[in-house]
């Protein structure tokens, strides 16, 4: 028992420790660079190549639990595409995700403040069952959306005229954290429709989409994590949240680094004594 | 003679002009739902109008710019319909404009074309599948290699017995829909009558109540089958909540209070895998852990013992149950691998030698 | 009374994020508590956004405006119910028609979907000229690329035993795997400090202001 | 009976959807919108189903005096009042049956509903999931040890990327020469990102891919109908 009172111990000043030098350079910001990678690069370029006032989709899937990592990517991304003059269908797959846009979007228009609603965005909100909804929008989207959040119906909606399905979309941007996601976009747009699929996530999904940021595209970038959304924001030259955070991000790698030395010389120390 | 001859070719030019001109014609798009034309022109000026007729009689303009090589699509149509188009060719100098006319429906077929490789390989491993599930029903026994995950499952249990402490079994947090779980019950069948002969204590705590009274039937009917009927204890195995950092923490409560000699952890897991597996080491337990979540399997292999990759979790209980039907299936989806590795070889060499057709053929391209 | 309310608001946020960390240091009431909130919270969440999203434009306003024109609706509506009629043991049975059909479809689009993008796409993707590209470090990344897909598959066949010089490959299929694994470990390292300074701000900034 | 009908339903709605993907004609592409339509309607009845047991669930805990039981009651009072509030007076753009609550929001800022979304519901997530940062650092600790190759092979990878996905990662090699530059470590967490790990990545969606498709395929046929309960 008093292995596991002592391994309590040590598990608490593991966490006290990264607590504190998580904490640290919060308070005090060092200002490190970050360097610009290939996925993020590629997302930046669909957006800046699509022609002016396409009409392009941002979808919402995610939850506040990953916000931190997810909320820069999406405010940096829509303000690019404001900045191009696209027209922007918001929507959500994650009931949360109606939330998470609207916050976005009260950051975009703080530096835009002369889009319109229904000219320039839309917010048409939150739709159930995943995969088969973009199924069905690929049919026909104002089946899916019969009205947009403030009740206003879809053929009344000036930006919308000339959006029938997704293939009428110039590309869709799906920020997400899980199921349905990106995946899910890269299934049931691209792969049937061939509408550029782009977007941002957690590092923890991001190794397993990586497969599809290939030859034929079928995934037009990818931004994963807070590290590509301060590269994003290095690249549309606006110091946001994500670079301010990118140092206690290095610090706690280096922590967690140092760990593992101490656990191997532990772990070195004890194979010793229990040979002898 | 001579008349007739002139009325020929009336009727040829007549022709051209309302079937096809070689200025402006209208295309279905092939292998489609019936809904796109493609109209096309091929006109030297440097301002051509494609307007299309609309049902009150006005005219639509779809494209104003240069008329050499140009093709539009029209999208969203009717197939019941017909589409008549014009193209307006302004003659600055006459003050008019000539005029060119097309006609079209757009046809359904009945088969998306550049869909042909997809369905080839789907045909090819739904095939392959039901044949091998129908042959193992039929009685054949299909070799599957032994998978090393499963070297725990004796390992464990004799230092369960040894210690004379409980063996935790977890079926993940998805529910009855989920083919993990299913793996997953079929592998604690195998464990539970393996507990019930050397008179182990089982714990199932479980997530969902379609996966409770699954589980309870699952250990009921192994601890007969062992022979040992009395010993099986319904309240080992019971329901703790649908919430998922709920249920985590209640299995956490019962690593520290009950402190079993061995966990499994086999099904679909999220983000409480690395909670699991972490304080499932901390009490010293030795940790199994499988699942198909290729985003969880990192702290499985980090902290547990052993651990069932991917695939490997459906194998295992394929290859403990026997059930000819999972069997067949695997068997099946080993077909599908292999031509897949096939495939791959063929499509590099192929790439290598500049033949691009074979990559283009799988790619679908339109 | 909007200023109180706000600092109220806050005070709570404040109370919730210190009573879930309190959890590291061990299981205790307070802990207990945020997380049965937590739990009845996001329920009802689900539910409002369902009412206002799906619900009503989808079925009731449609049902409402024109009613002859959708009275197709009315068979997905009857399914919906047989399902809700799971929660009583006796008319349990019921809710296996509309579970057959949403497991139905969903297998049939999970069928054409994988074998779309997981196995068409990935196959085809796979199939590249190693040598194509115009640098060695590309050269050499696109061998491993081939080299690792068809040692990975290959690590997923059962029905052979892999002896000898079967067991080469599955070995190489393992140590991709592993070199993946560790890759994962690392991204998810980022994604879960992330969430952690995530918190701390809202401490540091919006609680105690020492950072601006 | 019981089981015959609801697998023709199965039957039937799997087909019609790999049938509509490969055919364009009619009616196939109009049945399937109809069919998606209808799933997304069953679906939200679904949802509904699972916040009811979760809510009978917890009356049931504290009927029975479960030791926790005024946790539960906590949560039950919590879920209704979201779930009233909600209703009532709708979130920041949807109406609720009371309609805007103009009143409420002068007094506390937003919609009631919003405000319990920004200040309990947020927090609440959000430092539910950051906890794992210390599970993660822990595991690290006393996992990441030299052991069997391919143990190592795991930890060195993991390394390498924590140090490439920093800006400090960037700055410990940049003095490498040109010629070696692909060992500077952001460019070899992408390199590893990019190639070995994508290949493996890719085999595990492959095989996966065939046991999806193999599963599929058994629901579909019938063959697997544990999903409907009871018998085998």
């Amino acid at each position: 028992m008093s292995a596991n009172t002592n391994s309590q111990t040590e598990r608490r000043i593991i966490y006290l420790v990264l607590l504190i030098a998580v904490a640290l350079p919060l308070i005090f910001p060092i200002g490190w660079k970050t360097e610009i990678s290939g996925y993020t690069k590629l997302a930046w370029e669909l957006i800046q190549n699509t022609p002016d006032s396409s009409v392009v989709v941002f979808s919402f899937d995610y939850d506040p639990s990953t916000l931190t990592e997810i909320q820069p990517m999406a405010e940096a991304m829509l303000e690019h595409s404001f900045s191009r003059n696209q027209k922007i269908i918001a929507m959500a797959l994650w009931p949360q995700g109606v939330q998470m846009a609207d916050q976005a979007f009260t950051e975009a228009l703080k530096k835009y403040p002369d889009k319109k609603y229904g000219v320039d965005y839309v917010n048409l909100g939150y739709k159930v069952a995943g995969i088969v909804a973009i199924q069905a929008m690929g049919k026909s989207m104002p089946e899916v959306f019969p009205s947009d959040q403030r009740g206003i119906k879809y053929e009344d909606i000036p930006m919308l005229k000339k959006v029938k399905t997704l293939r009428d979309v110039a590309f869709i941007c799906s920020l997400s954290s899980g199921t349905p996601g990106i995946k899910e976009w890269v299934m049931a747009a691209r792969d049937p429709l061939g509408t550029p699929v782009t977007g941002g996530t957690t590092a923890v999904s991001a190794p397993g989409l990586l497969p599809y940021v290939n030859s034929q595209k079928q995934l037009y970038g990818l931004l994963g994590g807070l590290k590509a959304a301060s590269e994003y924001e290095t690249l549309i030259n606006k110091i946001g949240s994500a670079t301010i955070k990118m140092d206690a991000q290095s610090i706690a790698h280096l922590l967690i680094l140092v760990f593992i030395i101490i656990g191997n010389i532990k772990a070195f120390y004890n194979s010793k004594r229990s040979e002898q | 003679m001579k008349k007739i001859l002139l009325v020929l070719l009336m009727g040829l030019l007549l022709s051209f002009l309302f079937a096809k001109s070689s200025f402006f014609w209208v295309e279905d798009v092939p292998w489609d739902d019936g809904k796109a034309l493609i109209i096309k022109a091929n006109v030297p000026a440097d301002t051509v109008y494609l307007q299309k007729a609309l049902e009150d009689g006005s005219w639509q303009t779809l494209y104003a710019g240069k008329g050499i090589n140009l093709e539009y699509t029209d999208s969203e149509l009717n197939p019941d319909l017909e589409y008549r188009y014009r193209l307006l060719v302004p003659r600055p100098t006459f003050g008019d404009s000539i005029s060119f006319k097309a006609i079209a429906k757009p046809i359904e077929q009945w088969f998306y074309l550049h869909k042909l490789s997809y369905l080839l390989i789907l045909l090819a491993v739904s095939f392959a599948i039901v044949y091998y599930v129908q042959k193992a029903r039929k009685g054949k026994d299909y070799y599957i290699r032994r998978i090393n995950g499963l070297d725990s499952i004796d390992e464990s249990i004799g230092r369960a017995t040894e210690k004379g402490k409980p063996i935790l079994f977890v079926p993940g947090i998805g529910d009855l829909d989920d083919i993990q779980t299913i793996s997953s019950l079929t592998i604690l069948s195998h464990l539970a009558h393996k507990a019930a002969e050397y008179d182990t204590e089982i714990i199932v705590p479980c997530r969902f109540s379609m996966v409770l009274s699954a589980s309870r039937e699952v250990v009921k009917e192994a601890y007969i089958k062992a022979g040992k009927p009395d010993a099986y204890n319904q309240d080992r195995i019971f329901y703790l909540t649908d919430d998922q950092f709920g249920y985590v923490a209640g299995i956490d409560g019962i690593m520290v209070r009950e402190q079993p000699a061995a966990n499994f952890f086999l099904g679909s897991f999220y983000a409480e895998s690395l909670i699991l597996a972490e304080t499932g080491f901390s009490t010293g337990a030795i940790q199994t852990a499988g699942t198909a979540q290729a985003s969880q399997l990192p702290f499985f292999v980090v902290s547990c013992d052993y651990t069932l990759i991917g695939e490997e979790l459906f194998a295992a209980s394929a290859y403990l149950s026997r059930d000819p039907q999972q069997l067949g299936s695997l068997k099946g989806h080993d077909f599908g691998k292999l031509l897949v590795i096939l495939l791959i070889v063929a499509g590099v060499i192929a790439e290598m030698s500049n033949w691009h057709w074979f990559k283009a053929f799988f790619e679908g391209a339109q | 009374m909007s200023g109180f309310m706000a600092t109220f608001g806050l005070w709570l946020s404040v109370f919730f994020t210190l009573s879930i960390f309190s959890f590291l240091y061990k299981d205790n009431p307070f802990y207990k508590l945020s997380e049965q909130i937590f739990v009845g919270l996001s329920a009802a969440y689900w539910l409002v956004y369902l009412y206002y999203s799906v619900m009503v434009p989808n079925l009731f306003n449609k049902l409402f405006t024109d009613f002859k024109g959708n009275l197709i609706l009315l068979i997905p509506t009857v399914l919906g119910l047989m399902m809700l009629l799971r929660l009583i043991p006796k008319t349990q049975w019921l809710s296996r028609y509309p579970i057959a059909i949403m497991i139905g479809t969903s297998a049939g689009i999970n069928m054409v979907r994988y074998a779309k993008t997981d196995l068409l796409g990935q196959i085809s993707a796979t199939m590249i000229n190693p040598f194509a590209a115009d640098n060695v470090v590309t050269v050499i990344g696109n061998i491993l690329l081939i080299v690792g897909t068809i040692c990975g598959v290959y690590f997923f066949y059962f029905s052979k035993k892999q002896e000898g010089i079967r067991a080469v490959p599955s070995k190489l299929g393992i140590w991709f795997l592993m070199i993946s694994f560790g890759a994962s470990f690392g991204y998810t390292v980022m994604a879960r400090i992330s969430l952690l300074i995530g918190r701390l701000e809202f401490l540091l900034k919006d609680w105690l202001h020492i950072i601006k | 009976m019981k089981y015959k009908v609801p697998l023709i339903f199965a039957f039937v709605c799997g087909i019609l959807v790999v049938i509509s993907e490969f055919i364009p004609h009619r009616p196939f592409n109009m049945l399937i919108t109809t069919l998606q339509d209808w799933f997304m309607i069953i679906s939200g009845f679904a949802i509904i189903l699972g916040q009811i047991s979760l809510f009978q669930a917890n009356i049931k805990k504290i009927r029975g005096k479960n030791p926790d039981w005024p946790f539960y009651l906590a949560g039950l009072i919590s879920f209704s009042i979201m779930l009233i509030v909600g209703l009532f007076w709708g979130t920041q753009e949807y109406r609720g049956i009371l309609g805007h609550g103009d009143k409420i929001q002068a007094a506390i800022g937003m919609k009631p509903f919003d405000y319990l979304f920004a200040n309990a519901f947020m927090p609440l997530s959000s430092t539910m999931f950051s906890l794992l940062a210390f599970f993660i650092a822990s595991a690290a600790y006393r996992a990441f040890i030299i052991r069997s190759f391919e143990s190592n092979l795991l930890m060195i990878t993991a390394v390498i990327v924590m140090l490439g996905r920093t800006s400090f990662g960037g700055m410990l090699t940049s003095w490498l020469p040109q010629g070696l530059y692909f060992l500077h470590l952001p460019n070899l967490s992408d390199f590893i990102m990019e190639f070995p790990n994508s290949a493996a990545q890719r085999a595990i969606l492959i095989s996966a891919a065939l046991g999806i498709i193999g599963s599929s395929l058994r629901i579909i046929l019938g063959i697997e109908r544990s999903y409907l309960g009871g018998d085998k």
